[in-house]
């Protein structure tokens, strides 16, 4: 067995010391009924690194991959170049196979990447702050409801119905226990602005609302100024909490903090992370400097060491569960730390011009490709402004639609009906996603197969 | 040069000597040798600098509704070479697994194979969108149903929930279907029993879903006291949540006896299961009357840590919970694999108590954990348990005439040993100020003041991927201080004096937070 | 734990000082922090080890006529865990291109990008046997017909050998044209001239290709004396070998005229093509009336030197030599791309001086280098070798103040700066003392005492990856260490300090030399 | 330009420190006419890492690979599992981007590696000492003659019919100007021991043999004894070479040591290196510790720091051409160094328990596919012995029949047509490799193609 150094000889001389007669004397305090005698039953045994390969590669060769197909789906996830630089560095052992920097002295690796990555973030998002990272951006927007609530000891949160509904869930689900009342409405797909509900939230604060949220672009695409938003939400006291799931956007959309938000939760897979079928993911989570004693999850900040040269630790843990249990502001431990050097090896990568290249080369060529499938017979596209993604109305219901190209070997978006199948109202529609990694040939690819589709 | 004076000169404390004269040398850069000094990126990297090419864009007029960013961003940019050298000089100041060993109780840093890395990588696994038609990803929902099989197998329970993102998240996972079934029945019960030794996130997991938490005291033996759990259970009580083997890195033999109280009395048993390495093929957690459990798959089943993340946390469930479990999920049908979500939950799962992530969890993860569990298979991880049971208990023997072992006579500890710093009283130095040491003598030290049941706590859980000759040298070096320690004090108040960094000042880090680069130019 | 022993336990010379106290520690592992000592593997390995798993051996009687290995050989096993450790230790006693500025004089060491890695990796071509029927590999033969037609357009030349293995390879590959175009007239001149500043791997393969060496001076201005080269031309000669731009970094402003009485005598013209770096995109040898130049693709292309290879020589020839090229080659047929090998090579290049080496050359770093040329272009080749060349001279005008720098006056120096050590005359200290000195600095030092025709030769050669932040840094050190050393000699005797090890008694390990470890034991 | 740090704001300054007026001015001892105005014409320009990727893959698409076929391919490249952790380190950047280890203070990973190479190959061999690697097995063989020549003051070396072809063109081309003369023989496939002339070898042998040449298992994959041949040899006052192409072998097989060898040099791609289309691959070279000063390459040896430490350097350089010029045993510079690496991180893994089963295993599927086709209608086996590769006569020329195996998806083996074109003697062999990767079904695919094919 490749993985256990100990020999049979190891073993013998290390009970001798011990002074047991055997293995089974050290798991004397288990219950003799719970003992199991022998291998469990109904696994394998073990098996070479060549045959667990073997199986593997067969499992990975039944799926579909992105990049061996025209490809636009998003929702929350994006496909975009990673630089092969990212993979080399998280996968040097000094950072893949660490552990909390618990011990700052020889974790200084660690400690400064996150220092780098909480300020990436921080002027990224506008804000001041930013955490070491959560799970994902699901979890991240639950976490800052949790925050505002603490903040403002006001329990109601409304939602805008142009948040991904995935989050929503997650939302629902978290507070169904902690008393926290979530109002979250349904989209309404009007042409020009999908999703857009900014007059209904500002009329719906009032003195309970802790918090609204919103997510610029929105699910739809949609970009919205949020300005009036957060002045409404500051003059009611609430907070406002942008979601961003695209942060490729922030290199050519205003940031929330320019907007006025309070605190922005993001999903940061774009940099850095891949597809992975849904995770590892990164939660981005940034705030203003007043709020940040009431933040979740882990905050390094800079010291100096005993001979006087700076160095970073992790700080403010009075925030978290191994310090304050049942009063922490979060149950996070564990959270995304190498996906964060992931996207902070991209954004280094890229810097502030290289972020921006590649956020218009985003917007430019979603914007060919809304005209062109715009064009399509029988297609309406809904977006007056959007980045990198766009929503269609395609006349009919969408799933099916999505299905029939994917047999034609063109994964071509999101219908709303698998995110909303309680809603009839949203099933005509697609949310197609164009990144720098679509070429004209997967354009064509696309326009054909769709315009065939839909002839039928 | 800018830099340097960021990171600042070598102060005279960290010089070497000259050879023969005995005269101090300072180096120009601050660097020395192999041990490089690097500055933030932000001091560093250009506005203009970029380590990626791309092709041109295409002229068309923007549709950003007038909302498109003209501020500066204030990122600083590099060219690769530069990226590359920034990073691989920052990972030289960290330990890691793959230094040496890394004996944190609690953590299970074991060896990481790189064939799961390998696996990881696949386009098929991660090149693929968690929104892609169903058809198109059959092998990946092979891959999280196999993976759910071995975990159902090694714990003998009948249902698993894969989306939690890490331990603390299948806490939740775990502690919100126990509100459900309450829920379910009408039931408001709402205390939760936790032992005094449970891992901060047990507690901080029960407030997150409503209940309040009550402690509950553990014996002499560092188990949790049967008389005072028995006593205190009764109508009120939804849950007790027992880490087992407990944080002490002891088994707790009565958990049977108390599950099955705990059952009479209407309420749930919330395992934690980060420590299952001690176990795992060895005892399933199902005979023992669990209801709920989460894995660590970056524990037990060697998913790299990263660093702090992403772990992975799929949660066990006992059949009166298994209804409530999360969606998404994986099942079984006629036409082939198929992923319930929101459109067939209310048929397929309607007392689910719905998403508590946006995807399917951590696929990177569940291919590792896959690669690793199929490696060892059944023989193999019967083996890993065993070993790891036989290290900690051979460096528990190995040091307990030095080291104060609390709970020694007490017969075997599993796969951590558990010291306390009272052979330290006297000499007013700590455990902090023995884990500096250890730091000298290139070992990670272990977990330090948890739990929190005995006096300045070394928790050390050396794994099974470690050799006799590395347990030997680490037993050398822990006597070797210790004896030092207790003969010249004096000496051992300032390790580490060999680290990339003295020790740290984390008070000034907290009375004065700094947790953004702030141009002091600007 | 016998390892400690073997690599020996700190001297107090390598003693750090306890904060305040200023008292010695020594670590009992012989450890420092991060810097950790490592066992040979046969100190630590097991004959019972082992890191790999296999299925069974299928019980079969063997065939292997009575002549099976009984014996032991004598191979330790390490489990994986261990041998990873072994080798991530060890790996971090080395200075790489990753940590930083290695301005290794003749050597070219650029960043290494990962994307070359990565695409080497591709099954398509890493996976595919030298042996396969030509039309399962067509993509392999592309990848050879592409990289051959941008080395042909880069240097204005008419053909070019890819098979030879380096550098020095490709050097043969070259001289064995010629002897072999001699050879084919009937012509027995045996003569090589070689400028004394050649790198010593021209005249050895001159002899090699049995001619007979004969050196040509240097004139003041570090360029090969054109006069006594004129002079010497005759018909025993059959070639020159001239390095350009040359070893000391420079042009050699006189090869065209050379080159046209060398033909005009009837002889040929050997370009040593390893600093084609200096040139690249800017001067096609093909226009200085060159018959052959190697192409080091691991210095102007980027593919990584491995701590000592591999490389990969192609080399460019001529229309006069083109016929007399090595098989195996790829051509263009109707129906696709071939291979020329022994069965058509009768035909198709009949004047072949033959096979020299058993497959095709070094394919890995074909595709290593072709990524690398896709990724500048045309255009970037052409910014490669101006900031090459702008960052030498950058270096030698910041520091020929202090350094002596012997050719400055006759102008600018080409991809790398040539300074001596008289400017350390009188203070006892060497080319070498400050070599180690930089060590301690953090940098990989200078190439030293080559070329042999200046004294305590430093040939600083930064290449066009390093920033001006780094060269600065560099700068500083250099300028730091070299006027310390005038100031304080005595201080200057013994670097480095803070490496992995003191200086090395290479003395010692030549008059008693232990190539192999010896079970002491045994 | 992603690989180029200077910005032209760093180049204007660069320039002014210098006192240039622009670049041009630096290339001023270029002559005009040689001077290019602009970038190179027929090239492309710079190029996006997601391009170059693309336009790779697409190349790499076209080729089948030994993973995806049943694959039966040796003759001096052997497809063998290598595990993961090889690749893991030989891609840390202190090994792959460090140069040649000159600074010993500063190397000492990479030279301790080397030694550890020296001492894995010289056991491996059952030689004294080995080398620090050359390019490959055949510019090693013909290395090895030179060295003889400078031991024995001889010039006549005679080369085994069952030395790789490909190894004695090298050696033909390398020695046809050097005064060595080469006297090889063409093979005869006597059936039990095909490419066996060592009784004509012995009857060669002169006094002015230099050395004998012999390659075990030879290239039918024949296994012979060599103890007679040394004798001989010795006897003579000649040196015996043997040539080893396929390592893995040699855990067991008796050792050239073992049988009286006195320089062993080999092909060391079947640990470590993967197949590569032929390179880079890994000369192997070790000798007897008396020929040391006449060794060809680089060597790592043992020695003390200024602290009386153990550490390493390269010496005995005075063979090199660095220091010995155009009297140097060898004009080697550059290496294999990254691919010794491999080799002795794969062998370390391996340990001699792993090598020995790893061999054990190859030997018994090749015995077992031996059986199976010697069964095939029209086929005979021609080896007595063998280790993991063996020769068929098909009784009809082979060359056709392995492309129609190819076009079946079979990659069955190497006709002797394509090795020898000149003689029609050898054209109706096959040489089929059998390793640890080939599988129950790749046999079944095997046999029932060449069935297939010579039913025809
Ligand atoms: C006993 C125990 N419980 C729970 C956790 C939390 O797990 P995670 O960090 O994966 O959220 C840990 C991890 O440190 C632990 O040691
Ligand atoms: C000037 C010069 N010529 C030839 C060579 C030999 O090249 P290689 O080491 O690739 O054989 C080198 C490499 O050091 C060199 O610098």
């Amino acid at each position: 067995m490749r993985y256990l150094p100990l020999s049979p000889t190891d073993r013998q001389a290390m009970l001798a010391t011990i002074g047991a007669a055997d293995i089974d004397a050290l798991f004397s305090d288990v219950p003799l009924d719970a003992r199991l005698d022998g291998p469990i039953a109904g696994l394998p045994n073990h098996a070479s690194e060549m045959a667990v390969e073997r199986a593997l590669m067969k499992m990975a060769a039944k799926n579909t991959t992105a990049s061996t197909a025209p490809f636009f789906v998003g929702c929350g996830a994006y496909k975009h170049h990673v630089p092969a630089t990212v993979d080399m560095v998280i996968q040097r052992g000094e950072f893949l196979t660490a552990y909390t920097p618990y011990q700052p002295e020889i974790a200084q690796g660690t400690l400064q990447v996150l220092f780098e990555f909480q300020s990436q973030v921080a002027r990224l998002t506008g804000m001041e702050v930013a955490n070491a990272s959560m799970y994902d951006g699901s979890t991240a927007m639950t976490e800052a409801v949790f925050m505002a609530r603490r903040i403002t000891r006001r329990a109601k949160c409304l939602v805008s119905a142009g948040v991904h509904p995935h989050y929503t869930s997650v939302l629902n689900t978290l507070t169904r226990f902690t008393g926290d009342v979530v109002v979250a409405g349904t989209p309404s797909l009007a042409v020009g602005a999908p999703g857009d509900d900014l007059a209904s939230l500002i009329a719906g604060i009032d003195k309970d609302t802790s918090c609204v949220i919103v997510q610029n672009p929105n699910l739809f695409g949609h970009i919205a100024d949020l300005t009036p938003l957060a002045d409404a939400c500051h003059a009611a006291g609430a907070l406002l909490i942008v979601v961003v799931t695209e942060v490729v956007s922030l290199g050519a959309v205003k940031s929330p903090g320019e907007m006025g938000a309070d605190i922005v939760v993001g999903e940061g897979q774009s940099l850095g992370a891949g597809l992975l079928f849904g995770g590892p993911y990164l939660g981005l989570f940034a705030c203003r400097e007043k709020h940040v004693r009431q933040m979740p999850g882990r905050l390094c900040g800079e010291t100096v060491d005993a001979a006087g040269k700076r160095g970073f630790v992790l700080t403010l843990s009075t925030r978290e569960q191994h310090i304050r249990r049942e009063k922490a502001t979060s149950n996070i431990c564990t959270n995304s730390g190498l996906i964060a050097l992931a996207f902070s090896v991209h954004l280094t990568l890229l810097g502030e011009k290289g972020l921006r290249h590649l956020a218009a080369l985003n917007h430019a060529r979603a914007v060919q490709l809304a005209d062109r499938l715009g064009r399509v017979p029988g297609v309406t596209l809904l977006n007056g402004s959007f980045f990198n993604e766009f929503t269609l109305d395609l006349g009919r219901e969408a799933r099916p639609v999505v299905r029939k190209l994917a047999d034609k070997g063109v994964l071509g978006g999101v219908s709303l009906g698998r995110l909303w199948p309680g809603e009839a109202s949203l099933h005509n529609a697609m949310i197609v996603a164009v990144t720098e990694t679509a070429t004209d040939e997967d354009f064509d690819a696309f326009e054909d197969a769709l315009d065939e589709v839909l002839a039928k | 040069m800018t830099e340097m004076n960021n990171v600042g000169r070598p102060s005279r404390l960290d010089l070497g000597l000259v050879a023969g004269t005995g005269a101090v040398v300072e180096t120009f850069t601050g660097n020395r040798a192999l041990m490089l000094e690097e500055p933030l990126l932000f001091e560093r990297g250009a506005a203009d600098g970029s380590g990626v090419d791309f092709a041109p864009v295409p002229p068309v007029p923007d549709r950003l509704g007038g909302l498109g960013r003209s501020a500066p961003i204030g990122l600083p940019g590099f060219s690769e070479p530069e990226a590359v050298r920034h990073y691989t000089r920052l990972s030289r100041q960290n330990y890691a697994i793959d230094l040496g060993i890394f004996p944190l109780g609690s953590c299970t840093m074991k060896h990481n194979p790189r064939l799961n890395e390998k696996m990881a990588r696949l386009p098929g696994f991660a090149d693929i969108h968690p929104l892609q038609p169903q058809a198109s990803v059959q092998g990946a929902l092979e891959l999280i149903d196999v993976l759910a099989d071995w975990l159902m197998k090694l714990t003998g329970m009948p249902a698993v929930a894969m989306s939690p993102k890490a331990g603390a998240h299948g806490e939740l996972c775990g502690m919100l279907a126990i509100r459900a079934a309450l829920d379910a029945r009408g039931d408001a019960r709402r205390v939760v029993l936790v032992p005094e030794s449970a891992h901060g996130t047990n507690p901080a997991t029960a407030a997150f879903c409503g209940f309040t938490v009550e402690n509950i005291p553990a014996n002499a033996r560092g188990r949790v006291d049967l008389d005072a759990m028995l006593a205190r259970l009764g109508p009120d009580v939804a849950a007790v949540m027992i880490t087992n083997p407990n944080t002490c890195g002891l088994f707790e033999p009565d958990l049977k006896t108390i599950a099955d109280a705990v059952h009479a009395a209407g309420g749930y048993v919330y395992c934690d299961g980060a420590n299952f390495n001690a176990i795992v093929g060895r005892v399933r957690p199902g005979d023992l009357g669990v209801d709920a459990m989460h894995i660590n798959l970056h524990k037990t089943f060697s998913t790299p840590h990263g660093g702090g993340g992403p772990g992975s946390g799929p949660v066990v469930l006992s059949a009166a919970l298994a209804p409530f479990a999360p969606i998404p999920f994986v099942r079984r049908t006629a036409t082939g694999l198929e992923l319930v979500e929101e459109d067939t939950a209310g048929t397929v799962a309607p007392d689910s108590f719905g998403r508590m992530v946006a995807f399917h969890g951590q696929m990177g993860m569940f291919v590792r954990a896959l690669s690793y569990m199929m490696s060892h298979g059944a023989d193999g991880l019967r083996q890993v348990s065993e070993d790891a049971v036989l290290n900690a208990n051979y460096l528990l023997a190995s040091l307990k005439d030095i080291y104060t072992a609390p709970f020694a006579d007490g017969g075997p500890c599993m796969h951590e040993a558990l010291f306390s710093d009272d052979f330290l009283d006297g000499t007013g130095l700590t455990t902090l100020d023995l884990a500096k040491a250890l730091i000298d003598e290139g070992f990670h030290p272990m977990t330090m003041y948890f739990p929190l049941v005995v006096h300045g706590a070394m928790l050390v859980e050396p794994t099974e991927t470690e050799s006799k000759a590395n347990l030997d040298q680490l037993i050398g070096a822990m006597r070797h201080v210790a004896t030092q320690m207790l003969a010249d004090p004096e000496a051992w108040r300032s390790a580490p004096h060999f680290a990339p960094r003295r020790r740290l000042d984390e008070t000034l880090a907290a009375r004065r937070p700094v947790l953004n680069w702030k141009d002091e130019a600007a």
